[in-house]
C-alpha cells in the first residue's frame, strides 16, 4: 500500500517548478496576454530538454517510455504556473492517439518529432453548434488516389505555438473517422477571442485538404474516448496544480492581510472559506493520483477513475478560483493579481471535451449501474 | 396586498417613457448602446446626458422641488429605476454627486457648501467621486491613514484613497481624512469637499479582471483644501459618512430590476441556443437550474418590496437594505456562473465571436465584483447578525 | 404598493399564536408522539370556535367566505408549533376541491359541518410504487345503482383525528375521477410508522367501498392540480412559520451558549450559519405570501407564485432544520430538544403531493419555458 | 504508487474472514443482526461478543505481544477494519478501553494500574467510558466545571458529565475533573479512572433524535477515588487527554469504509426501487447525484490511503486526520440526506414499512450525530486552518 508520487517523480517536480520559477512563473502566461507568443517556442524547447515531451513516447521513437504517473508532476507543475500552450493537447492526447492507433511509419515520422521538441500536434473536434460527441459530422472526408481530402470547419481548436498537424475528425462512408492533417494544408484559420487570453484558439477552415487516415475507419468516437482517458488524467493534475497555488496564495494573503486590527485569517469567514478549499484540493489531488495510477496500469476500472476524477476537479477549480477572489476582496478584482487568471483558466477547461454533467453520466455508466448484472463488491478493493 | 400602481404612478411612468423615446442618445432603443472608448469622449457622452436629464427634469427626482428635484414618492424613484434598467440607460456620470453628496449636504452642508455645489451636481457641471478605501482600509473604513494637517489656514492631506470611482472624471472628492490620532478608532476622522483639479492629485486608474477601468487609485501629496471644504465638524467626520451612506433610501432599485433582467436575458438565451439541434431549456438540469434562479431571484425582488413597504409603513428604511444587498450580489454571481456552464466549450468565447450575447462573459467575470464592493459578504453577513438578529459582536469591532 | 400582511390579519396572527402559546406550543405534537391523540380532537374544536375552520368556506354554508391570504397567519402560527392533525388538508384542499367541484348538496352537507368543526375531510390518493400524478390507478370505480363502488389500497394517507370523509382518486372507464368515501365504509386501515412521530398515516383498503362522484369523470388531475394550489399555499406557510420558529431559537440559543469564554454566536461560523437561515426565510416568506396572493386573486401567474414557492421552501425548510441541529451541538442531536421535530417535519413535507424537481419543473412550464410563443415582459410587473 | 496488499496482509485478512466465519453470532451472516432491546440482554451479548475476539485473538490486534495484542502493522489494522465493516459486525463494547484506555496506561500508567485494568480490558471482564464532556463543556473541554477535592487520602468528586459513551455498561470511567482553579485554562485537570460502581455515581441516558439511546448524563454526588487512580500526575491532565486522543492511529477507518458500504446500499436502493415500473437511478437527476457523492466518497477513501501512507512513511500520524473525519462526517450526512430525498413521499416510511432498507431513515437521523460527535466540523474547520494551514488561532482559543 503507497498511494503517493515515488521519490523520483518528486524530484522530477523539484525540477520542473524550479524551471518554471526561472521562467518567471505566470509571467509565460502574461506575455501571451501581451502578444509575445514566442515564449511559447521557448517552452516547447525547454520541455524537450528537460525530456518532459519525451515521457509517453516510446524508446524506439526516441522516448522515455515512461506512463501517465510521471505526467502527474509536469502537469501539476505547469498547471500551477498556468503555462500557456499546447503541452496537454500534444503529450496527453495527440501522442497516445498516434501511439495506439497509428501505424508504424506515422509514430516513426511523429512521434519522434514531438519527444524532441520539433513538433506540437493540436486536435480539432468541435464544430458549431454541435455537442462534444456528435452524432455525425458535417466535415467530410473524401477518398483521393494517395489518401483522403478533408473538407469542412473546425472552432475552438487549440492552436497557441503553432502545431505543426491537426488530428480530425471527419465523416466518410465508413462512419466518423480520425484523420492527419499538416497545419500548411488548412485553408485559412481564424483566431477567437476567449476568456482565457493566456490560451490561443481558432476557427479552421479545410478545403480539400490531404489527409492522412489515423487508425480505423468508423472509430473516430472510440479511439477518441480511449486517448481521452489519457488527456483527462493529464487535465486533472494541471488543474490540481491550479488548486494548490491558489490555496497557498489565498492562505499566504489571509496571513498578512490586517483588517479590523486582525490577520483576516483570524476571522472563521475566512478561515473556514480557506479550509474547505484545502478540503477540495486534497481530494482533487488523491482523485487525478488515482486516475493517472488507473491509466498507467490500465485496470479495470480506469474509466471510472477518470472520468469521477474530472467530474469532481473541473468544478472544484472553478469554485477554489471564484473562492479565492472573494477572499482577496477588492484586490482580488483587479487584473494586477493572478487569481483571475486562475479563474479565467478554471472556466477554459470546465467543459473541454465534456462537461461535468458529461463525466458523472461516463462514471455512472462505467459503474455499472444502468444494467441488471453488475453487483458491487461489499469490501473496496484496494 | 397590493401590487398595483396609483393612477398617479403610472402618470409619473408614461411620461417618463415618454420622455426617454424622445431623449435617450440616437440609437439607444434600437439596442446601439455603445459607450465611446475614448476617455475625453466617454466623459463628454455621459456629461451630455446628465445634462438632457437635468434639463428634463430627471436627474435627481427625489430632491426637494427647492433645490430642483421632483419630491418624488418612493415608488415613483422605485417606477423611474424599473423604467431606466428596462432601457438599459447609460450610466449617470454623476451618481455621487446625485444620490450621495448632494442629500448629505442639503442635511448637513454649510450655507455656502449648499450654493456652491447642490446646483452643478445637478446640472451635471460639476461631477463628484468618493475617496473612502485605502490599500490598508478596504472592509474596515475606520483603518483609513490618509491624513489633513493645518498649516496656515490651509488644510495639508496626504495619502492613498483608492477604488475611487469616477475620480479619472471628477472635479470634486468627497474625502474620508484622518485628522487627528485618537481612542476612539471612529473618532479624529475628517471629511473634505476636495477639489481634485490641483497639482497634488493624481489618479491612476484600476484595471478590472474584467478589463473595464471603473475604479481608481488617487495619490494625494500636500494637496489642498480649507476649512470651507470641511464637513460637518472636523474630527466627526464617521458621523457624516453615515449620515452620506443613509441617503441612498431606493439603492438597490436598480440592481434588483437588473437582475431580474439578466435572468430573461439567460433564459432568452438558453432558448435560442441549440446543441444538434436542441435547444438547451430542453436539457433537464438547464431547465432545473433556472427555475432555481428564478425563484431565488424573484424571491429577492419580493423582499425587496417587503422592505419597501416596510419604509413606507414605518417613514425610513430599516438595515434590511444589507440584506438585499447580499441575496442580490450573490445571485448575479451564481446566474452568469450558471449561464457560463450551460454554454457548454463555447462558452470560452467573447465578445463577437461568443454564442448568443457578446456582453455576457463579460458580465460574468464584472458579477464577481458584486460581492465585493459596497462592503462585502462577508461583512454584510456580520451586519445583518448583528443589527438585524441582534448576535454579539465579531472580534475586533 | 403594499406587500404585507394587513392589520386584520396580523392581529388574527396574535390571537392564534396566544391559543397556540396556551395549549402549550410544542406539547401538542409531543402529546401525539405519547399516543395522546385525543389532543387533536380539542384543536379542531379550539379551530372551529376561533373561526379559522371557516375562513375559506362562504357565508352560505355558515363560514366566513375569506381567501387564501387569511389563511397565511393560520398556518404560519401552527406551522410555528408544529400544529399535529389534518387541518391543511381538510381546509386547504378538501374544501377547495369541494368549493369548486362540489354539487350544492355536497357543498351543503360537506362544508358546513367543516366550518364548525364538526367534520375533517383527508386526501387518499396516493399508491404503493407509484408517482404522485400517476398515470393510472389500481384502484377502481364502479358504476353501482346509487353511485359508485370503489375498490383498491390507498397509501401514506393522512388519519391524525379520523377524518370522517376521504376524497380519493380511482380509474373509471372515463379516466382518472375523484370520489368521496365516508371513512366509516373503509374496508381496513393500517397505521403506518413515519419519520414524522407527530403524524398519522395510514393505508386504507376499500372493498367495494359505497362512493360519491366528486366534480366530473376524467377530470380528476385537473381538479388536484388546481386545489393543489391552494394547498401549497397553505403547506408553505405552515413550513415558513417552522422557518421563523427556527431561526428564532438557534439566535437565541447562540447569544446565550458560551464556549472558549464566548457567546457562540460571535463566532463568524455561528453567526453566518444563522443569517443564511434568516435569508432563507425571508426568501421564503416573500414567496409564500406572494403564492397565497396569486391563489386569492386567481392572477395569471399563479402557477408559478406557488409552484416555484414550494420548489425553494420544502428545501430551505429541511436546511434550516439542519443547519439548526448542528448549531446547537450536543443537545441539537438530542431528543429533548424541539429542534429535531422540525426536521422530522420539513422531511415529512419535502415530497407531500410532489417533490421540488416536479415544483421546478412545473414553475418552468408555467413561465412558458417550452413554448416557442411564450415572452418575458421586459419590466416585471408589480 | 502500489494497491496491492503483501502476501503476509492477505493471509491476515483471510484468517480473519475464516475466523469471522466461524465466530460470529448465529444467522449474523445471513443477516440477522439485530441486538437485543432489554438493556442488560444487549450487554451481555457485547460482552460475550467481545470475549469471543478475545478469545480469537482479535480483540485488540495494535496492542504489543506482551499485553496479548499482535503488533499488527497499521495496514493490518485497515485490513482488520476492512473486514468488520464488511460483515457489520456487532460494536466493541469496549472501544474505549481497548483503544483509548489500555494504549494510554501501557505510556504512561503505573505499574499497578497497567496490572489491575490491562488484562480486564482485554478480556472484556472489564467495561470502559470515557468522562469528558459537560453541559457547558462542549466543543471546550477547558471549561470542565467537574471538581475532585482531595480530603484524607480521598478525591471526592462532584459534578455532572454528559455525552459519556458506554456509561451505562461500563465499570470504571476514565475522567476528565478540575482539581485546580488555574491562569492557564489547560492546568488543574486532572483525570481518574473511576470506578463506576459506586453510590455517588448516577447514571442516565439520553435520548438522541433518533430515539437510540448510546450516550449518557453522569452525575457524580460524592463520587470517591483514590490517588492509585490518578493518570500521569495531578493537574496535568490536559496532557494526558492529548495523549489518549492520540492513540486511535487508525480511528477513521471503520467510518471510511462504512461510509462507502452505506452509499452502496444507497445505490442498490435506487436500482431496486421503481416508481411506476421505473428504477429510480434512471432518473438523470438521481443518477447524477450519486455519481457525484460517488466521486466525493471515493476521494475521502483516497484520501485516508494518502494519509495512512504518509504515516507509513514518516512513522507517524499528522493532523491530516482531522480533515479525513470532517469529509468523512459531512458525507455521511449528505448521503442520507439524498437518500431520503429520491425515496419520494414514501421516504417518510421507517422500520417495517420502509420503502427499501429497514434502517435508512434511522441511520439519516443517526447522521446528524456525525459532524457533531468527536468535535465539530466548525471545531475541525478550526483545527484543520490552524494546525495544517497555519492560519492565527482563533478568538477565545
Amino acid at each position: 500500500m503507497d498511494f503517493a508520487l515515488n521519490e523520483e517523480q518528486e524530484l522530477f517536480r523539484t525540477a520542473i517548478r524550479k524551471y518554471m520559477t526561472d521562467l518567471g512563473k505566470t509571467d509565460i502566461a502574461r506575455s501571451v496576454i501581451d502578444g509575445k507568443l514566442e515564449v511559447v517556442t521557448r517552452v516547447t524547447a525547454g520541455f524537450a530538454e528537460m525530456g518532459i515531451s519525451a515521457i509517453p513516447i516510446s524508446e524506439e521513437q526516441d522516448g522515455l517510455g515512461l506512463g501517465a504517473l510521471d505526467l502527474v508532476p509536469v502537469f501539476e507543475e505547469t498547471g500551477r504556473v498556468l503555462l500557456p500552450g499546447i503541452q496537454l493537447e500534444t503529450i496527453a492526447l495527440a501522442v497516445p492517439l498516434i501511439n495506439n492507433y497509428g501505424t508504424q511509419v506515422q509514430k516513426s515520422n511523429l512521434l519522434s518529432k514531438v519527444a524532441i521538441g520539433e513538433s506540437t500536434i493540436s486536435v480539432a473536434w468541435y464544430e458549431q453548434n454541435r455537442g462534444l460527441t456528435p452524432k455525425s459530422f458535417s466535415t467530410i472526408a473524401g477518398k483521393t488516389t494517395s489518401g483522403y481530402a478533408v473538407t469542412g470547419t473546425k472552432t475552438l481548436v487549440a492552436v497557441l505555438g503553432n502545431p505543426d498537424f491537426f488530428i480530425t475528425g471527419a465523416q466518410t462512408a465508413e462512419g466518423k473517422s480520425l484523420f492527419l492533417i499538416k497545419a500548411s494544408d488548412v485553408a485559412s484559420r481564424k483566431i477567437l477571442s476567449s476568456i482565457d487570453e493566456t490560451q490561443q484558439i481558432a476557427q479552421l477552415t479545410f478545403d480539400q485538404a490531404p489527409a492522412e487516415l489515423l487508425g480505423e475507419l468508423g472509430e473516430a468516437t472510440q479511439m477518441l474516448d480511449d486517448a481521452l482517458l489519457h488527456f483527462n488524467a493529464a487535465l486533472c493534475s494541471s488543474m490540481v496544480g491550479g488548486m494548490d497555488e491558489l490555496v497557498h496564495t489565498t492562505t499566504e494573503y489571509a496571513k498578512i492581510r490586517v483588517q479590523f486590527n486582525q490577520p483576516i485569517g483570524r476571522f472563521q469567514a475566512v478561515k473556514h472559506g480557506i479550509v474547505n478549499m484545502k478540503l477540495d484540493l486534497e481530494t482533487a489531488r488523491s482523485l487525478s493520483y488515482y486516475a493517472a495510477w488507473a491509466v498507467e496500469n490500465d485496470t479495470a476500472d480506469k474509466q471510472t477513475a477518470v472520468h469521477s476524477a474530472r467530474s469532481f476537479i473541473s468544478k472544484a477549480y472553478i469554485k477554489a478560483a471564484a473562492d479565492s477572489i472573494q477572499l482577496h476582496g477588492g484586490i482580488g478584482f483587479t487584473e494586477e493579481l493572478d487569481v483571475q487568471l486562475y479563474l479565467k483558466r478554471a472556466r477554459y477547461y470546465e467543459n473541454y471535451f465534456g462537461s461535468v454533467r458529461d463525466s458523472r453520466k461516463k462514471t455512472a455508466h462505467s459503474l455499472g449501474w444502468h444494467t441488471k448484472s453488475t453487483k458491487q463488491t461489499p469490501v473496496p478493493v484496494f | 396586498m397590493d401590487f398595483t400602481f396609483t393612477k398617479k404612478e403610472e402618470k409619473f411612468r408614461s411620461e417618463l417613457r415618454g420622455w426617454l423615446e424622445q431623449n435617450l442618445p440616437e440609437g439607444w432603443l434600437k439596442g446601439n448602446r455603445k459607450l465611446p472608448e475614448d476617455s475625453k469622449l466617454y466623459s463628454q457622452f455621459l456629461r451630455d446626458w446628465q445634462r438632457s436629464l437635468y434639463e428634463g427634469g430627471w436627474a435627481a427626482i427625489a430632491w426637494p422641488k427647492e433645490y430642483g428635484g421632483r419630491d418624488a414618492t418612493l415608488i415613483e424613484e422605485i417606477v423611474y429605476h424599473q423604467e431606466m434598467v428596462r432601457v438599459q440607460s447609460p450610466p449617470l456620470i454623476n451618481y455621487i454627486g446625485i444620490h450621495m453628496v448632494a442629500p448629505t449636504l442639503m442635511q448637513m452642508g454649510t450655507v455656502t457648501q449648499k450654493e456652491e455645489f447642490i446646483e452643478k451636481i445637478l446640472t451635471g457641471e460639476q461631477v463628484w467621486s468618493q475617496g473612502y478605501s485605502e490599500p490598508s482600509a478596504g472592509s474596515d473604513l475606520s483603518a483609513i491613514q490618509t491624513t489633513a494637517v493645518k498649516k496656515d489656514d490651509k488644510w495639508v492631506i496626504n495619502g492613498q484613497k483608492v477604488w475611487t470611482s469616477f475620480a479619472h472624471v471628477a472635479d470634486r472628492c468627497f474625502l474620508l481624512t484622518k485628522t487627528e490620532k485618537s481612542e476612539g478608532k471612529h473618532d479624529g476622522i475628517t471629511v473634505f469637499l476636495l477639489d481634485m483639479n490641483q497639482p497634488g492629485v493624481e489618479t491612476v486608474p484600476i484595471v478590472q479582471m474584467d478589463g473595464h477601468q471603473e475604479f481608481n487609485e488617487v495619490y494625494l501629496t500636500d494637496a489642498i483644501a480649507t476649512d470651507a471644504d470641511v464637513v460637518g465638524e472636523v474630527g466627526k467626520g464617521w458621523k457624516v459618512l453615515i449620515a452620506l451612506m443613509l441617503h441612498e433610501r431606493s439603492g438597490i432599485a436598480a440592481q434588483v430590476f437588473t437582475l431580474e433582467q439578466q435572468f430573461n436575458r439567460v433564459v432568452e438565451m438558453a432558448k435560442a441556443v441549440q446543441v444538434c439541434g436542441v435547444s438547451l431549456i430542453e436539457d433537464p438540469f438547464v431547465e432545473d437550474g433556472l427555475a432555481d434562479l428564478y425563484t431565488r431571484i424573484n424571491g429577492a425582488k419580493l423582499n425587496y418590496y417587503r422592505n419597501i413597504t416596510h419604509t413606507l409603513k414605518n417613514g425610513k428604511p430599516g438595515p434590511e437594505s444589507s440584506l438585499d444587498k447580499l441575496l442580490v450580489s450573490e445571485l448575479t454571481k451564481e446566474l452568469f456562473d450558471f449561464a457560463m456552464t450551460i454554454q457548454g466549450h463555447a462558452g470560452v468565447l467573447m465578445a463577437e465571436e461568443a454564442l448568443f450575447d457578446s456582453d455576457m462573459q463579460a458580465q460574468y467575470l464584472a458579477s464577481f465584483g458584486a460581492t465585493i464592493g459596497g462592503g462585502t459578504s462577508e461583512v454584510q453577513r456580520n451586519t445583518i447578525g448583528e443589527r438585524i438578529l441582534g448576535l454579539p459582536k465579531d472580534l475586533g469591532r
